[in-house]
C-alpha cells in the first residue's frame, strides 16, 4: 500500500508539476509562464487536483511511516507497527475525493489528446522491448509478482523471471559521456536490446490491471492507441490510468478483514548471505541485490534503478524528437522545449539513478549532411 | 514593490528536500503568489538569473560542476539558504570522505559493468576529493537542518525571508 | 549529613554535603545538559557538557563531579557557557561520523537532542572523517565505531553494574576506541554475558539491537531499575 | 661509611674513580651525565686515569660526577681545587687530555669558572653538587653534607618545624604551576589517614626541550631521596615513589644504586638515624605519556592503569594514590629542600625577588652557543640568561622568540628580552615557567610552524578521555596546518581563537588547558606572520611550503 | 553465534625460560593488579615487545581483565606490539631538535630506509621510532641507535650512520 501510495504522489508530481505546463500551456508557449504557476492561474482547478492528489499520496505515507520524505516504516522482516483502525479509516475517507480527481483529469487528458497527435508521433515512437512485473494470472504487479518482457508486438520474450535471475537478463555498459549507465536486455546484446519500463512498459506487458475501473480505461485506451502503443508520449496518459488503479487497489486492501492483524513482523537471524529484491517503482522496475556476511553486515549491493533502464530509449527518443523539430540551422525555443519534453515523458530521476549529476545541461548540436558543425545551442 | 526574487537549486541531494517544498501542499500557491521563482526544478530558466533575493540550496557540494553553480549561485544572491542536511552538513554524499571518489567510481564503473568498464570521460564533472556542506565553500546565511526539513520549517522560514524577518532554526530543528 | 545552602542561577537552594551541584540543581529543576553523566554509574567528568561558572573563580566547574559548598553562587546559563557547550556538541559531531538520516539511532540519541538543546545548526569545522568499524559478531547487537563519542557509560556499566568489564578503551587521543577483551570481536568474547546494558546505557547509535531498526525505538534507562538503585556507587 | 676507593692501580671493576690514599692537592672530575657520555666521556675518564697514574701524581684524583651544566662544549672536566673548567676534553684528542694533567700537574689551562659568565652568573642550591659528587657513591654525598638536612630533621624537629621551614622558604612546586610548596605540605599534613599517605617525586618531565630532572637524576640522586624521606617526615608518610621516565634508563640505573646504598647505610629504611621514623622508596618506571606529568595522571598509571586525569577536587593532597592523602612534588622542588633545612628559610628566601623566591633550574637550548643546564635566582631578566649565560646566538643570528613551559607555555618575543623570569611576569606574559625548558629560536624559525609543532604534540599526547582537548586540539591542529600550507581564511583564523579559548576553559586538566598557549601567544606577539600566510600566502621564514593556489581552488579547498 | 572458544589454556605454552623471568618479576610485584605496567616493563625487556599471548599471560596472572589490559598497553608509546628490528633508530622530536632540523632529519631516513615512524624495515634490520624528548636537547637534533645516543647530526650523518648498520 505504502508502495502505490507513492506511485500515485509520483505520478501526481510528474503529471501536474512538470508535464501540464507543456501539455495545458502548449509547449511553444511563453517559457517564463510555462510552469507550475503558470497552470495554477490558467485552470487553477487543474492544479488543485494535482495537488490534491500528491497529498493524498504523501499523507498515506505520513501516518504509515512518520514523515513524508524517508519514512521509517519497512524493517527487515516486515514493517514496525500495525496499522489502526483510525488510520485507516481516515485514509478510506480521502479515497472518494481523490477517485473523482483522478477521473476528472483522466477525462481532461482524453478530451485534448487528439491535440498532441504530432508530438505523440515523435516523441520517442520505435519499436522496443517493454519489461515489468506480473502476477501469474496477466494482472499487472507491483511488488510481488514475476518479470515478463514483451517486444513492440507483443511477442514475450521472456516470462516468469524470477527476479533473482535479473543478471542473466540484464547487462549494463558504460558511455563516456554520462554518469547514468545504460541496462541492455542481454539476449539481444547491446546496443540491439532496449527495452522501457514503466508505466507504458508495464499497460503493455500486463494482461490487464486487475481493477474494473482501470481496466474500463485501459480497454478505452488500447481502442485508442492499439494493444502494445510504442510512443513515449503515451507514458502520460499511462500515468493517469495508474493513478486510477492504485486509488481502487488501495481501497480493496484497506477494506480486506485482516488489514488491522498485529502479526506485521517477521524476526530471523542471518540465515542466507544474498538477497534480490524486486518491485515496480512509479518510474518502472526497481532491484536491489544485496550480499551480507555471516554476521549480517552488506558487503556488497547492486542497484538497477528505473531510470537506468530506460536510459537508451531516452536517447533514442530524444536523436528522434530532435530530427524531427530542428529543421535547417533555425531552432526555435519551442523546439528545443520539445527535445526536453520527451525527457520528460519517461520522469526520469536523475538524483536517484546517478547521484552525481543534478541538472540537465542541454547543448545541441546542429551539423550539416556532412557533419561539419553549423551552429551550437545549449540551453 | 517588485516581489522578492526566489530561486531553488539541487547540487548532490537526492532531492528530498525539494520534494519537501512541494509538501507544502496548497500552501506553495501562497507563496508563489507572494515571490517570483526566478529559477529552479519547476521553471524552465536555464542560466542561473542575477540580484536573486533568496535561493534555497539542496545537496552537498561534490563535483567541479556543484562548485561552479555554488559560487554562481553566491555571486548573484543576497540570502543563501542551506536547505536539508546534505547541503548543511554534506551528510549522505560525505560519507565517501572516508575512501575517497576513486573508490566509488571504480566500484560503479569498472567493478560492476558487463561490457566496455571505463570510468565516465572529460564531458561529465569530475568529483571532487571531498564532498563538503555548501558553508564549507561560500558564505551561508540561514541553515535548515533536517533530512528533510519539514514542509512546515520551509514554509515558515519562506514566510519570515519573504516578511523580511531573520528565520531562527537553531533548537528548533535537528538533522536526520 | 549536614546541610549547605547555596545559589542555583540566583535561586537559594539547599543540598547535602556531598553532593554535586548536577544533583542540587536537577533537584530544584534547574537543567544542566550532560552525556557522561547517567545516574547510577560512576562520574568521570569527561564531555564538559555540564560545567558551570562558580562566583570568584576562574575556572569553570563540571557540575557532575563538584560537591557543593556553604554559599556557592552558580551560574549554569550564560553566554559563555552557552557557546562552550555548542562548541563540545559541534566538536563530537565532526570527530566521527555521525550522519543521523541514516543512523539507527534517528530521532532516538541524546546527542542529536543535545543539537538542538545547544542551539547547533551546522558545524564550522570541517568532518575529519575517520574510517570506523561495525562490529556485528554478537549474535544479538553490534557496536558502530563510527558513532561513538568515547563517553564511556558502557565501560562503566560492564564494570561496576554488571561487573565483566568486557568493554575498556584502547589507544589515545583521537585514536581510543572501545575494545571488547584483548581487542577481538564482540562475538567471539568469553567474559560479556550479552546482558545488553551496554546497549541500553549507549546516549547514541554506537551501541544497538541487531535487527532492531529506527522505526523500532528502544526502551531507554529509566527502565533499568537496578541502575537507580545502584546511585552513585562506585567500585 | 664504606672506606673510600683504593688507589692500587690494578684494573678497576667498575671503573671507580682513582682516589689517592694520601691527601688529595687536586682532583679532575669527568663528567658523566648523559650528554657527554653520548660523547664517549668514559673513555676520556680511563684515558685521564691511566696519564695520571702514568705521570705519577700521588696526590690527584679522577673522579667520575654527574653533570657540569655546559654540555654544548661536552665533554667536560673540572678542577674544583682550582676552580677551572676544561672543555671538548675529546676521547682520542691526547693534546686536550695532557692539557688537563699538566693543569693537574700545576700548569694553566682552561676556563676560571669564577669569570666565565656561563657559571658566575648561577646560584647552584639544586645543582650544587652536581659534577661534585660520584653519583654512584652515597659516601661522596654524605662526605659534602648529604643527609644531615634529614638527620637534623628527624631528630630535631618536629613535622610542624619542617612545615614552618619549608613555608617560611617562600618556595613554590617547581613542575610548572608553581604552588606554594609550603601549603601543599601542610593540606596532606592536616589530612590524617590511618592506613597511611604517600610522597610521590615526578619525575616525568615530559616537556620537550626539558632535562633538568634528568641532570639532576643523574648527578644527585640522594638529594632527591633525602628531600622526599624530609617531605615524608613532615607529612606523615613512610612510603614513596619516584615515577621516572622510561626515556632516562641512566636516571633510573643511578636512582635504583642510589637507593640500594642510602638504605644500606641505614638513609633510607625502617628506622632513620635511629628514629621511631621510617621511609622507603619505590620506583615507577613511566612508558611515554606526557599527560602523566599531571597529579591526577600520574597517581592513575603509578595505580597501573590507563594515564587518564581525575576531576579536582578532591585533589591528591586530600585523595590521591589508592584514595590515601598523597604529596606530589616534583623532582626540583624536592631537591631543594635538603638546601632549605640546612641552611634555614631565611637563607633560601633571601634568593630571588618577589613573590618568586629562590632558585630555578632552567635548561637552555636551541640557538643559543651555551646549551645546558644551569640554575639562577628567579627574577634574573630573559636577556641575562639568554645572552649573557647562553653566550647568545651561535654565528651572530638573530634572535627572534625564547619559548617556556613547553607544550602549555609560549613565546616571549624580542621586546620582553628585559622582563624578569618568575612566575607572574611569566604569566602575564601569556607563558607559564613550566618546568624550565627554555628555547631560544632565532629567525628562521617560522612561529606558525612553531604553534602547529606544539598543537600536534599536544594532539598525539592529549589523553582522549575529555571532548574539548581530544578533539579541540586535533581541529586546532587542522586549522594552523591549513595556515602553515596558504589555504586558511581569516574567519577559519577566527575559529582558532574562539576554539583555543574554549579548550582552555573547559578541558580537564592542564594538557588541555595549556594546549592552546602557544597558539594564543604566537598570536599575541607574532600576529604578523599569520597574517602573512592567510593574507599573502608567504612564510616569512620560508619554512612552511605554501601550496599552489589554482589547485587549491579547483578541489573546494579555499574559497575565491 | 560460534561455539564460544575455548577458554585460553592458563598459561601459554612456556617452553621459553625467558617467561621465568617474568613470574619472578610477577611474584616480587605480589601479583598485585596495579602491577601491570612494571609486568608490562619486565615483558618488553624480556621479549622485545608485546604480543597477544603474554597480555593475555599477564592478564590472567594479575586478575585484570583482558579489555583493561590492552587498554594499558596501548595507552603509552613505550610499548610496543610488534617485534621490534634488530637495531632501533630513535630519532628525538623535542622542540630543540625540531627547529634544529629533525623533521629533515626523519625524512631523509624515510628515504633511505623506505618507513615511516614506528615501521620496521622488511628485512627485520631496523626499527624506526619517533621520541617525544630525550633530554639531550643540548646536543639537538639527536638520534639513539641501539642505544647510543648521537648528537648534532645532519641528515648525511645519519644516512652514512644507518648503511653502516
Amino acid at each position: 500500500m505504502l508502495n502505490l501510495a507513492q506511485i500515485v504522489q509520483s505520478h501526481a508530481l510528474s503529471f501536474f508539476y512538470l508535464s501540464s505546463p507543456d501539455l495545458l500551456l502548449g509547449f511553444d508557449s511563453d517559457p517564463a509562464l510555462r510552469n507550475l504557476v503558470g497552470v495554477a492561474r490558467q485552470t487553477p482547478d487543474l492544479a488543485r487536483d494535482g495537488v490534491a492528489l500528491r497529498r493524498f499520496g504523501q499523507r498515506i505515507i505520513e501516518r504509515l511511516g512518520g514523515k513524508r520524505i524517508h519514512p521509517a516504516w519497512v524493517v527487515p522482516g516486515g514493517v514496525s507497527r500495525p496499522l489502526d483502525a483510525s488510520e485507516r479509516d481516515s485514509i478510506l475517507a480521502e479515497i472518494p475525493d481523490a477517485r473523482e480527481r483522478a477521473h476528472r483529469t483522466l477525462e481532461w487528458f482524453k478530451k485534448n489528446v487528439a491535440s498532441w497527435t504530432e508530438e505523440a508521433a515523435h516523441f520517442g515512437d520505435f519499436p522496443s522491448l517493454y519489461m515489468g512485473l506480473v502476477h501469474e494470472g496477466g494482472n499487472a504487479a507491483y511488488s510481488d509478482g514475476l518479470l515478463r518482457v514483451v517486444d513492440s508486438s507483443g511477442w514475450v520474450m521472456a516470462d516468469g523471471v524470477d527476479p533473482r535471475a535479473y543478471d542473466e537478463y540484464l547487462g549494463e555498459t558504460v558511455e563516456p559521456w554520462s554518469y547514468l549507465k545504460s541496462t541492455y536486455f542481454k539476449p539481444l546484446g547491446y546496443p540491439a536490446g532496449i527495452y522501457r519500463v514503466g508505466p507504458l512498459a508495464r499497460l503493455n506487458v500486463a494482461e490487464r490491471l486487475g481493477t474494473s475501473a482501470a481496466d474500463a480505461e485501459l480497454a478505452e485506451y488500447r481502442d485508442r492507441l492499439g494493444r502494445y502503443p510504442s510512443s513515449s508520449f503515451h507514458y502520460h496518459y499511462a500515468r493517469l490510468i495508474e493513478i486510477v488503479h492504485c486509488i481502487d487497489v488501495i481501497d480493496e486492501i484497506l477494506s480486506r478483514p485482516d488489514i488491522l492483524d498485529p502479526h506485521v513482523r517477521a524476526r530471523a537471524q542471518i540465515n542466507r548471505n544474498e538477497g534480490v529484491g524486486v518491485s515496480e517503482a512509479p518510474r518502472g522496475v526497481l532491484i536491489h541485490h544485496y550480499k551480507v556476511d555471516d554476521d549480517g553486515l552488506v558487503e556488497w549491493v547492486n542497484l538497477v534503478i528505473a531510470t537506468g533502464h530506460n536510459n537508451l530509449a531516452m536517447n533514442r527518443s530524444v536523436l528522434q524528437t530532435a530530427r524531427h523539430y530542428i529543421k535547417g540551422d533555425q531552432v526555435k525555443e519551442g523546439m528545443l522545449n520539445r527535445v526536453e519534453a520527451v525527457i520528460r515523458c519517461y520522469d526520469p530521476c536523475l538524483s536517484c539513478s546517478t547521484h552525481a549529476v543534478g541538472q540537465m545541461p542541454l547543448e545541441v548540436d546542429i551539423r550539416d549532411a556532412e557533419g561539419s558543425l553549423l551552429r551550437q545551442v545549449s540551453r | 514593490m517588485s516581489k522578492p526574487r526566489l530561486a531553488t537549486i539541487w547540487l548532490d541531494g537526492c532531492s528530498g528536500c525539494h520534494m519537501s517544498l512541494l509538501d507544502m501542499d496548497e500552501r506553495l500557491f501562497d507563496i508563489t503568489e507572494r515571490v517570483d521563482i526566478v529559477y529552479g526544478a519547476l521553471v524552465d530558466v536555464k542560466e542561473f538569473p542575477e540580484d536573486v533575493d533568496v535561493t534555497l540550496v539542496e545537496g552537498a557540494i561534490s563535483s567541479e560542476d556543484d562548485l561552479r553553480k555554488i559560487y554562481e549561485v553566491r555571486r548573484n544572491t543576497r540570502v543563501l539558504v542551506s536547505l536539508g542536511d546534505c547541503a548543511v552538513t554534506s551528510n549522505v554524499p560525505g560519507m565517501r570522505n572516508q575512501i575517497g571518489p576513486a573508490a566509488i567510481l571504480e566500484r560503479a564503473y569498472l567493478e560492476n559493468v558487463t561490457i566496455n568498464p571505463q570510468l565516465p570521460g572529460p564531458m561529465v564533472p569530475r568529483l571532487l576529493a571531498m564532498s563538503r556542506p555548501v558553508h564549507a565553500v561560500v558564505k551561508v546565511d540561514v541553515f535548515v537542518p533536517g533530512c528533510p526539513p519539514s514542509a512546515d520549517l520551509i514554509h515558515s522560514v519562506l514566510d519570515d525571508l519573504i516578511s523580511g524577518r531573520v528565520p531562527v532554526t537553531a533548537g528548533v530543528t535537528c538533522f536526520g | 549529613m549536614s546541610v549547605l545552602t547555596l545559589t542555583i542561577e540566583g535561586r537559594d537552594v539547599a543540598g547535602q554535603t556531598g553532593h554535586t551541584i548536577l544533583q542540587v540543581a536537577r533537584e530544584n529543576g534547574i537543567a544542566i545538559p550532560t552525556l557522561c553523566h547517567l545516574q547510577g554509574l560512576s562520574d568521570v567528568g569527561a564531555c564538559r557538557l555540564c560545567v558551570v561558572e562558580v562566583e570568584g573563580q576562574r575556572k569553570l566547574f563540571p557540575a557532575c563531579v563538584t560537591t557543593i559548598d556553604e554559599g556557592m553562587k552558580v551560574t549554569v546559563n550564560s553566554e559563555r557557557l552557552a557557546a562552550h557547550r555548542r562548541r563540545i556538541v559541534e566538536l563530537l559531531f565532526t570527530e566521527r561520523n555521525h550522519i543521523c538520516s541514516v543512523c539507527v539511532a534517528d530521532r532516538n540519541c541524546e546527542l542529536q537532542d543535545l543539537a538542538v538543546e545547544v542551539g547547533l545548526t551546522h558545524f564550522d569545522l570541517p568532518l575529519l572523517s575517520p574510517q570506523a568499524v561495525v562490529d556485528a559478531t554478537h549474535e544479538r547487537f553490534g557496536i558502530d565505531h563510527n558513532r561513538c563519542v568515547l563517553c564511556t557509560r558502557c565501560v562503566r556499566v560492564c564494570d561496576e553494574i554488571e561487573g565483566a568489564h568486557t568493554w575498556d578503551v584502547m589507544g589515545r587521543g583521537t585514536e581510543a576506541r572501545l575494545i571488547t577483551d584483548m581487542g577481538i570481536p564482540w562475538g567471539d568474547s568469553n567474559t560479556c554475558t550479552s546482558c545488553g546494558k551496554c546497549v541500553q546505557v549507549c546516549p547514541t547509535g554506537a551501541l544497538f539491537e541487531k535487527g532492531r531498526s529506527v522505526a523500532e525505538a528502544r526502551r531507554r534507562r529509566p527502565y533499568l531499575p537496578y541502575l537507580v538503585a545502584h546511585e552513585g556507587r562506585t567500585r | 661509611m664504606t672506606e673510600a676507593g683504593t688507589p692500587t692501580p690494578a684494573r678497576r671493576r667498575r671503573q671507580e674513580s682513582l682516589i689517592p690514599a694520601g691527601p688529595v692537592r687536586a682532583s679532575a672530575h669527568v663528567c658523566m651525565a648523559a650528554g657527554c657520555l653520548s660523547m664517549q666521556a668514559d673513555t676520556v675518564f680511563d684515558s685521564l686515569c691511566e696519564r695520571v697514574t702514568a705521570r705519577g701524581l700521588t696526590d690527584v684524583a679522577v673522579k667520575r660526577v654527574g653533570c657540569l651544566g655546559l654540555c654544548a662544549a661536552g665533554p667536560l672536566v673540572a678542577v674544583p681545587e682550582m676552580g677551572r673548567m676544561y672543555d671538548h676534553v675529546a676521547a682520542g684528542d691526547d693534546a686536550a687530555l695532557d692539557g688537563v694533567v699538566d693543569g693537574l700537574a700545576g700548569g694553566e689551562g682552561g676556563r676560571q669558572t669564577a669569570t666565565d659568565p656561563f657559571f658566575s652568573h648561577q646560584v647552584k642550591v639544586v645543582l650544587e653538587h652536581c659534577g661534585q659528587i660520584d653519583p654512584e657513591r652515597v659516601e661522596d654525598y654524605v662526605a659534602v653534607g648529604g643527609y644531615e638536612s634529614l638527620t637534623k630533621a628527624v631528630t630535631t624537629m618536629t613535622p610542624a618545624e619542617v612545615l614552618g621551614e619549608v613555608s617560611r622558604s617562600g618556595i613554590r612546586g617547581r613542575g610548572g604551576a608553581g604552588y606554594p610548596t609550603g601549603l601543599k605540605w601542610t593540606t596532606v599534613a592536616k589530612t590524617d589517614s590511618p592506613q597511611g599517605k604517600y610522597v610521590v617525586c615526578n619525575g616525568d618531565e615530559g616537556d620537550p626541550g626539558a632535562f633538568m630532572d634528568r641532570s639532576v637524576l643523574e648527578s644527585s640522586p640522594q638529594q632527591v631521596l633525602e628531600g622526599m624521606a624530609i617531605a615524608g617526615y613532615a607529612v606523615g608518610a613512610n612510603h614513596g615513589y619516584v615515577y621516572v621516565r622510561a626515556e632516562y634508563p641512566l636516571a633510573v640505573k643511578r636512582l635504583t644504586t642510589a637507593i640500594r646504598q642510602a638504605e644500606h647505610a641505614g638513609l633510607l629504611g625502617p628506622r632513620i638515624a635511629d628514629t621511631s621514623f621510617g621511609f622507603d622508596v619505590e620506583i615507577r618506571i613511566g612508558a611515554g605519556a606526557f599527560v602523566c606529568g599531571e597529579e591526577t595522571a600520574l597517581i592513575a598509571s603509578i595505580e597501573g592503569g590507563r594515564g587518564t586525569p581525575r576531576p579536582r577536587p578532591p585533589y591528591p593532597a586530600a585523595s590521591g594514590l589508592w584514595g590515601k592523602p598523597t604529596l606530589i612534588n616534583n623532582v626540583e622542588t624536592l631537591a631543594s629542600i635538603p638546601a632549605i633545612i640546612g641552611r634555614g628559610a631565611e637563607w633560601y628566601s633571601a634568593i630571588g625577588s618577589g613573590k618568586s623566591l629562590g632558585t630555578k633550574v632552567f635548561a637552555l637550548a636551541g640557538s643559543v652557543v651555551n646549551t645546558g643546564l644551569i640554575e639562577v635566582p628567579l627574577g634574573l631578566t630573559l636577556r641575562e640568561i639568554v645572552f649573557d649565560i647562553g653566550g647568545g646566538l651561535p654565528g651572530g643570528g638573530k634572535f627572534k622568540a625564547v619559548q617556556t613551559g613547553g607544550p602549555s607555555g609560549g613565546c616571549m618575543p624580542e621586546s620582553l628580552l628585559d622582563m624578569s623570569v618568575d612566575y607572574e611576569s611569566l604569566a602575564q606574559a601569556g607563558s607559564i615557567m613550566g618546568s624550565g625548558g627554555m628555547i631560544v629560536m632565532d629567525d628562521g624559525t617560522c612561529m606558525v610552524d612553531v604553534a602547529k609543532f606544539f598543537m600536534d604534540f599536544c594532539r598525539e599526547e592529549s589523553c582522549g578521555k575529555c571532548v574539548p582537548c581530544r578533539v579541540g586540539t586535533t581541529q586546532m591542529y587542522h586549522l594552523l596546518d591549513r595556515i602553515t600550507r596558504g589555504l586558511a581564511s581569516r574567519d577559519e583564523l577566527g575559529e582558532l581563537e574562539s576554539l583555543a579559548g574554549m579548550v582552555r576553559d573547559t578541558s580537564l586538566c592542564g594538557l588541555g588547558q595549556g594546549s592552546p598557549n602557544p597558539v594564543v601567544s604566537t598570536l599575541r606577539y607574532f600576529r604578523d606572520e599569520y597574517m602573512a600566510h592567510i593574507d599573502d600566502h608567504v612564510c616569512p621564514a620560508g619554512v612552511c611550503k605554501m601550496e599552489p593556489r589554482e589547485a587549491a581552488l579547483a578541489a573546494g579547498e579555499v574559497a575565491p | 553465534m560460534t561455539v564460544a572458544a575455548a577458554a585460553p589454556p592458563a598459561s601459554p605454552p612456556r617452553d621459553d625460560k625467558r617467561w621465568r623471568q617474568v613470574d619472578v618479576r610477577i611474584r616480587r610485584l605480589g601479583a598485585r593488579p596495579d602491577a601491570l605496567i612494571e609486568v608490562l616493563h619486565t615483558v618488553q625487556e624480556v621479549f622485545g615487545y608485546l604480543d597477544d599471548d603474554a597480555l593475555s599471560y599477564v592478564s590472567e596472572a594479575l586478575g585484570v581483565p583482558p579489555s583493561r589490559v590492552l587498554g594499558v598497553a596501548t595507552f603509552y608509546s613505550h610499548f610496543v606490539r610488534k617485534p621490534q628490528g634488530e637495531h632501533t633508530c630513535v630519532v628525538c622530536m623535542g622542540t630543540a631538535c625540531y627547529i634544529n632540523g629533525a623533521g629533515a632529519i626523519l625524512s631523509r631516513i624515510h628515504d633511505t630506509l623506505g618507513i615511516d615512524a614506528g615501521g620496521t624495515t622488511p628485512d627485520g634490520q631496523i626499527s624506526l621510532l619517533r621520541a617525544r624528548c630525550l633530554g639531550a636537547c643540548s646536543m639537538a637534533p639527536a638520534v639513539v641507535i641501539d642505544d647510543e645516543v648521537h648528537g648534532r647530526l645532519s641528515p648525511d650523518g645519519v644516512q652514512q650512520m644507518l648503511e653502516a648498520l
